[in-house]
């Protein structure tokens, strides 16, 4: 009957309309349901995954030692240029020759985070660090040098 | 761009709009040339290329471990399941598998993906029919999907974590806790998700009987995935070429048979379901073992041609690696399921609306950079 | 069908096409002057009906340009690689396979686009991903662009 | 002079001011929107006369019915964003004398008018007096005119829809495989999860 | 307070008109002096509203969709909208090449002087009202279809597809919602037997027209919420600017301070409707009564009649803001069906249901 | 960076003795303006929009700062966040987006491909190497994508920015 299924289509459809409304009047009446997190005010909280890669560094020790033998693998392993390693041959106390790295130069601009350079480094030399806030108003900043300056390669490390 | 200057009228009286490439609608960098009578289309004609990245011309001189990173950028919402269909196609070519845990390691963090995935469609659709809370709600769900990807993978999109042999590094401690607090969580919040949208009647209008695709036009324009199977059309390739131990799992493929816009939301909102099956049936049981297959340092696949076909969450990806025996590829195709499921749009599109015109393509579910590569 | 009764049946109906067993699938090598009608039968032989063309690329191997079409059946579950060597590196042509499987306007198109195979009867023979003024297929192996950086 | 002479004569510069405008204006567009002024005006000059369902009737009938109606018919019209051709100038000057006609003729007969005030008190302009008046046969009732009125609305409705119409474009050119699928599908029963066929499922 | 504010405004009022016109001598000057000092007294009330509205929008919708929104910029986000404003303002204004300029800068104007003076027969307290005309219901009407032409102007101007197109949905739109909004008017004007806005208020001394008005009332009630927030051109209906079909609809061309001034004219279209609303179906400003009830209703007496208003109208506010966050979008061709199959029928047998009523006398 | 400290208006509280008078310098006020209230354009092409939108989302919340107004319309934009891979033939029409926009305006280059071409800076033939050759840039967010977090800083970062500029005459350099 038409009269019959008019009504029944309003009827349903305002039904519809109000579950929805309910719904979302739900959360407006519920403030402890709120995800947001503040990010700049939770700054001293706010802890990123230990996986979490943000960039790469060199960790150095209380030296100023680092386990960088400047082999360029993670150079290699990088899809895309990301890493320039610098050498140097370095006079040994033993009167040998020894290569090892001048500037370990790192676009930060050009990196993607894939990790795969981390896992290429046969000594560890290199990591991910969990920073993040990395904006610049000058694209050049973001070319870095990892090695610090006057830094040595740690002992025993080959 | 949207600013089209003066208004064009062909000499049948139909207006010629621009859709794009800078669209709300057009799920990024699309260009849709479209004409219209009054609200009518009367004929849409996709232009592509606005994201043309040259992947496979890249891919073609990095190494084999290398390449994989790039196909994350390709469809970055099924990341996971691009690498992992790379990583599949070089252990063809070095005639290796991934071993037991790596395999369900891969599964779970593909399901994951494809739930994710689904998450973020859901509420790009609602957004695109003029709905904004959809958007947030099925954001807190793929947030939490996120955080379990950050914790174990290292990344929140593009992951890069399958590589050829299995899986980068070990899942993290706290992963399957997690993931299964994530999934009672999903389940839960299912019901909102239809209070919000699926009932709704305004929603229904907008999206039944729009956008037919009969079956037989599905295959003949290469649709696969919910694309597809929501016209009925069984392609879900886990099923048909099962790969990483699929065959092993249970779920089932969810077919519509309503070929509209309508059948391919309930197709996916369906799926959500079986992914989440899926990883419950897994998530107790990964077995120990190691995460990765031994490979040498520089990975050189033989002479000849693989294909490996994999199911993301949009359809079918076909990996074609041609080696000539080198470190690199020699040629590298991707078969990318958004490029042939955007060719049947124009096909859709003709005699709807307007509105219907963003409803469809919401439904699709197009990632463009997938389509331009 | 298993690929061995593929190839009887393939090779019943033209005895000039050559077969490849060596990967995953079946590999069919056809003639240029033979293709049209290889790919009609295959799509609209009741045996064969290859109703999916999933994947349509070219590959370049610097001495003649090689069509790759793979082909599958929804019906019958089997799939066949058909492969077309076009040896005029300069203006290669073939027939288009638009009017059999409509993914193929998008795909040909692709490969018109990064190739420069040209696709007779193609109903919109146009560049897909580059501009229309673009110089030169990129996935040439003989490209060459000097904006391109390489490592 | 008081202020509302002076306001007097700020309505009735803006009505004649925007009827010429009107007449004038060579975009189609314009014309409608100088049009509109001048009706919102007349308006005016109603609520100035303390005639305030008068004016309103003479804003919901003119500016929202009959200057939308208008506006919608230029929106339809191809090309009616160029500037209009000039006019002949026999046309312009025959027009110019039909309006001067037509003002002297006026003229003429309210100044040959004795406007004698009638012994009748004047009828109450309150909505409802006009409502009663409106709909009564009795003296003063207006239910002729008023059906009149509304079947020259609607006749007017009916001449808009004709001109909107258009041509029906020939069978060749409509694009193949052109159909409308929203609007009379009949959708099944739309999902169904489907056991799935083993058949299919590749051994191995 | 409360006697402060209700005697208040009133004798205020009149203080007012009294001290204006023995500054001045003559009348008519005394007349526009009024009349600047009545503008002035509106603007200044409706910018912060619509600074008010607008936070309120912002809010709603984070707190509907688990956020926090603005929170930043002044105590809660609060001057969140003023800093918009103050942007919007400094923001180069372009003109397309090729629009009709003198129309592109025209449209906006209009629309925020409509909207503006259907404001005129409102009353927003106990006998506050700027002119409480002999039709105000009638007048509420006509004004609110002049917006329409704006509309269709600034679409028509921006020389630019997705404006016309957008101008165009709005037209037909609007158009054809006021039929509805009309008839929903129309029952309350049986029921009351004026279309003074005083009159209905005063009418509903003894229960707001929703409780008393039976089944028919509620329907047009409802009838005329939904017609309204399609009239305004809000989500649901919003049509007229559907960001993701047409950018921007009628205002895609336009910016900084113009576009600033079709967001003023929203809200305060906004404002104008619910405050029609209230009037109309919940008594105005008069406050809530049970029968006969002595102590309850000498209690709700006390609360300022201008906070009544304001918070019914602020319940319709909300009421409308609650739609444009939960529902997807209409197509063009449901929103007409929306009101020709269901709205229009239904509101006409409505009438007659009313009339019957009206006729035997069977509201309270 | 400076700390974020919440600043409600740009204003001293000059004291009297009843009361007190707020000062303040019409730059301020119009820099305070400016820097809340920045309405992004919708304008993303590849993996960075996902986690631009990520930031709009309810965890990431950036309406706290007022950027939620997102439109679709360059005339009404405040800031193009360019999230993702300029290729050739998209470089004229976001440098067409860009001079569409009224002044002020502003740009974020977010991600490695924004900012150099980053994954796709070697080998490739299509992609614009460095938005700043289309467009002028002025601040630029590493990473592949970066995490919402990270465009929100960079948001702040730009905000900095712009608490610095002058109405009239040339604006002050700051070093980041």
């Amino acid at each position: 009957m038409f009269l019959k299924d008019y009504i029944g289509t309003v009827y349903k459809s305002s039904k519809s309309l109000l579950k929805g409304m309910k719904l979302t009047g739900y959360y407006f009446s519920h403030p402890k349901k709120i995800l947001t997190e503040e990010y700049p005010d939770n700054r001293a909280t706010l802890k990123m995954a230990d996986r979490f890669r943000g960039e790469v560094v060199m960790p150095h020790d209380e030296n100023n030692e680092h386990r960088c033998t400047g082999c360029q693998a993670c150079e290699i392993a990088c899809p895309n240029g990301t890493i320039k390693i610098i050498t140097k041959q370095e006079l040994q106390p033993d009167g040998k020759k020894k290569k090892a790295i001048d500037t370990f130069v790192y676009h930060l601009e050009l990196c993607t985070m894939c990790n795969l350079c981390v896992v290429a480094c046969p000594s560890d030399a290199i990591a991910m660090a969990q920073t993040f806030e990395h904006s610049v108003y000058d694209k050049k900043q973001l070319k870095k040098t990892l090695n610090k300056p006057g830094s040595k390669i740690m002992e025993g490390v080959e | 761009m949207s600013l089209l200057g003066a208004p064009e009228v062909t000499e049948d009286g139909e207006f010629i709009i621009n859709i794009g490439p800078q669209h709300p609608s057009t799920h990024g960098v699309l260009h849709l040339k479209v004409w219209l009578d009054g609200e009518m289309i009367k004929k849409v004609q996709p232009h592509l290329g606005y994201i043309h990245r040259s992947i496979e011309k890249m891919s073609e001189s990095l190494s084999y471990r290398n390449f994989i990173f790039a196909t994350s950028r390709m469809d970055y919402l099924s990341a996971h399941i691009n690498n992992e269909a790379c990583a599949l196609t070089v252990e063809k070519g070095l005639q290796i598998e991934a071993p037991p845990r790596a395999q369900v390691i891969r599964i779970i963090m593909a399901e994951l993906t494809r739930l994710s995935s689904h998450q973020l469609w859901w509420g790009c659709t609602g957004l695109d029919l003029g709905a904004v809370s959809p958007f947030f709600f099925a954001f807190r769900e793929r947030e939490a999907i996120m955080e379990i990807m950050e914790e174990t993978c290292g990344a929140r999109l593009t992951q890069n974590y399958m590589v050829p042999g299995g899986v980068m590094y070990d899942i993290h401690p706290n992963f399957q806790n997690r993931v299964k607090t994530v999934l009672k969580q999903i389940k839960e919040n299912f019901k909102e998700y239809d209070q919000l949208l699926t009932g709704n009647v305004i929603f229904e209008g907008r999206t039944k009987g729009v956008g037919y695709l009969s079956p037989e036009d599905a295959i003949s324009y290469g649709c696969t995935g919910p694309t597809a199977r929501g016209s009925g059309v069984s392609c879900d390739i886990r099923k048909w070429f099962p790969y990483d131990g699929y065959e092993k799992v249970q779920f089932e493929e969810i077919l519509g048979t309503g070929g509209d816009c309508y059948s391919r939301y309930m197709v996916r909102m369906a799926e959500m379901k079986q992914s989440v099956y899926i990883i419950e049936q897994l998530i107790d049981n990964i077995p120990e073992g190691d995460f990765q297959a031994k490979t040498k340092n520089v990975i050189k696949l033989p002479k000849g041609e693989f294909y490996q076909r994999v199911e993301t969450a949009r359809g079918e990806l076909g990996v074609y690696i041609v080696s000539d025996g080198a470190a690199s590829p020699y040629r590298i195709k991707y078969r990318s399921p958004n490029f042939s499921n955007l060719s049947a749009l124009e096909h859709m599109a003709t005699g709807a609306k307007i509105g219907d015109l963003v409803a469809i393509m919401a439904t699709i579910d197009l990632v463009i950079p997938d389509v331009d590569r | 069908m298993t690929n061995e009764e593929l190839k009887v049946s393939v090779s019943a109906l033209y005895p000039a096409i050559t077969f490849d067993e060596t990967g995953e699938f079946l590999n069919a090598i056809s003639s240029v002057a033979e293709f049209r009608s290889v790919m009609k039968t295959l799509r609209h032989n009741k045996e064969l009906e290859f109703d999916f063309l999933f994947c349509l690329t070219c590959i370049d191997w610097k001495t003649h340009l090689m069509m790759v079409y793979h082909l599958m059946s929804k019906t019958h579950k089997h799939v066949l690689v058909l492969k077309v060597k076009l040896d005029d590196t300069k203006d290669p042509q073939i027939e288009s396979v638009a009017d059999i499987w409509k993914t193929a306007i998008f795909h040909e198109r692709e490969v018109f686009d990064l190739f420069g195979v040209n696709f007779k009867n193609h109903p919109d023979m146009r560049r897909i991903l580059l501009d229309e003024s673009w110089d030169g297929f990129p996935l040439r192996k003989n490209y060459v662009d000097e904006n391109m950086i390489s490592i | 002079m008081d202020i509302s002479t002076i306001v007097f004569y700020l309505i009735a510069i803006t009505i004649l001011g925007s009827g010429i405008m009107a007449v004038t204006s060579r975009k189609i567009f314009r014309s409608a929107i100088y049009l509109l002024f001048s009706l919102v005006g007349i308006a005016g000059l109603y609520f100035y006369l303390n005639y305030e369902f008068i004016a309103a009737v003479q804003i919901v009938v003119y500016v929202g019915g009959i200057v939308v109606l208008i506006l919608f018919s230029v929106f339809l019209t191809s090309g009616s964003g160029e500037d209009m051709k000039k006019p002949h100038l026999g046309r312009a000057l025959f027009s110019g004398l039909a309006a001067a006609f037509g003002c002297g003729l006026t003229m003429t007969f309210i100044n040959h008018q004795d406007f004698i005030s009638s012994g009748k008190p004047a009828l109450d302009p309150s909505a409802e007096n006009i409502g009663f008046q409106m709909l009564s046969t009795t003296e003063h009732g207006y239910i002729l005119p008023f059906e009149v009125v509304s079947m020259l609305l609607l006749a007017a409705m009916i001449g808009c829809i004709v001109i909107a119409i258009k041509i029906k474009v020939p069978a060749h050119a409509i694009l193949p495989e052109t159909k409308r699928y929203h609007d009379d599908i009949d959708v099944p029963e739309t999902i169904a999860v489907l056991e799935h066929n083993e058949s299919i499922v590749k051994q191995s | 307070m409360s006697l402060i504010l209700d005697i208040g405004f009133a004798p205020f009022a009149s203080g007012v008109h009294n001290w204006v016109y023995g500054m001045f001598g003559n009348t008519t000057i005394a007349m526009i002096v009024e009349m600047v000092i009545a503008g002035l007294s509106l603007l200044v009330f409706l910018v912060p509203l619509c600074f008010f509205l607008g936070y309120m929008e912002r809010k709603v919708a984070a707190f509907m969709q688990m956020r926090l929104g603005p929170n930043r910029v002044g105590p809660h986000g609060s001057l969140q909208i003023v800093a918009d404003t103050v942007k919007l303002l400094l923001k180069e204004g372009l003109t397309p090449d090729g629009s009709d300029k003198f129309l592109f800068n025209l449209a906006p104007i209009i629309v925020v002087i409509t909207s503006m003076l259907v404001l005129a027969p409102i009353a927003f307290a106990k006998n506050f009202q700027i002119w409480d005309m002999s039709i105000g219901v009638l007048y509420v009407s006509s004004i609110s279809s002049i917006s329409v032409i704006g509309i269709l102007m600034a679409g028509w101007s921006s020389y630019n597809k997705y404006s016309l197109l957008g101008a165009m949905r709005s037209g037909a739109q609007i158009v054809s919602y006021e039929l509805s909004i009309g008839l929903s008017l129309i029952s309350i004007v049986i029921l009351t037997g004026s279309l003074r806005m005083s009159d209905i208020v005063m009418s509903q001394q003894n229960g707001w027209w929703l409780f008393k008005g039976h089944i028919p009332v509620i329907i047009s009630f409802v009838i005329f919420i939904v017609a309204s927030t399609a009239e305004i051109n809000r989500a649901p209906f919003d049509l007229a600017e559907a960001e993701q079909e047409l950018t921007a609809g009628f205002h895609t061309e336009y910016s900084g301070m113009k576009f600033a001034m079709f967001l003023l004219a929203e809200y305060i279209n906004l404002f104008v409707v619910s405050a029609i609303a209230a009037t109309l179906f919940l008594g105005g400003w008069m406050p809530f009564h049970i029968g006969s009830w002595e102590a309850f209703n000498h209690i709700m007496d006390f609360v300022p009649s201008s906070l009544w208003f304001m918070g019914k109208t602020f319940l319709i506010i909300f009421i409308i803001m609650w739609f444009r966050w939960t529902f997807p979008r209409l197509r063009v061709d449901q929103l007409l069906n929306l009101e020709w199959k269901y709205l229009l029928p239904i509101s006409m047998v409505n009438i007659l249901l009313v009339t019957v009523m009206a006729i035997m006398g069977w509201h309270f | 960076m400076a700390e974020t400290e919440k600043m409600i208006f740009p204003a001293q509280l000059h004291q009297t003795a009843d009361g007190g008078i707020v000062v303040s310098k019409l730059d301020d006020i119009i820099n305070w303006a400016r820097s809340n209230s920045l309405w992004p354009l919708v304008f993303g092409t590849s993996c960075c929009a996902i986690e631009m939108m990520s930031a709009a989302d309810a965890k990431y919340d950036w309406s706290r700062f007022g950027f939620e107004v997102a439109r679709a319309t360059p005339r009404q934009a405040d800031l193009i966040i360019v999230a993702g891979t300029i290729v050739m033939k998209m470089a004229p029409v976001l440098k067409r987006l860009y001079d569409q926009m009224p002044d002020p305006k502003y740009v974020i280059a977010m991600g490695a491909c924004t900012i150099s071409g980053g994954p796709f800076f070697y080998n490739t033939y299509s992609v614009v190497k460095g938005v700043d050759h289309v467009i002028p840039v002025d601040v630029y967010i590493p990473g592949c994508p970066p995490r919402p977090e990270a465009l929100l800083h960079a948001m702040i970062t730009l905000q900095e920015k712009i608490k610095n500029e002058t109405y009239f005459g040339p604006s002050k350099t700051i070093e980041k």
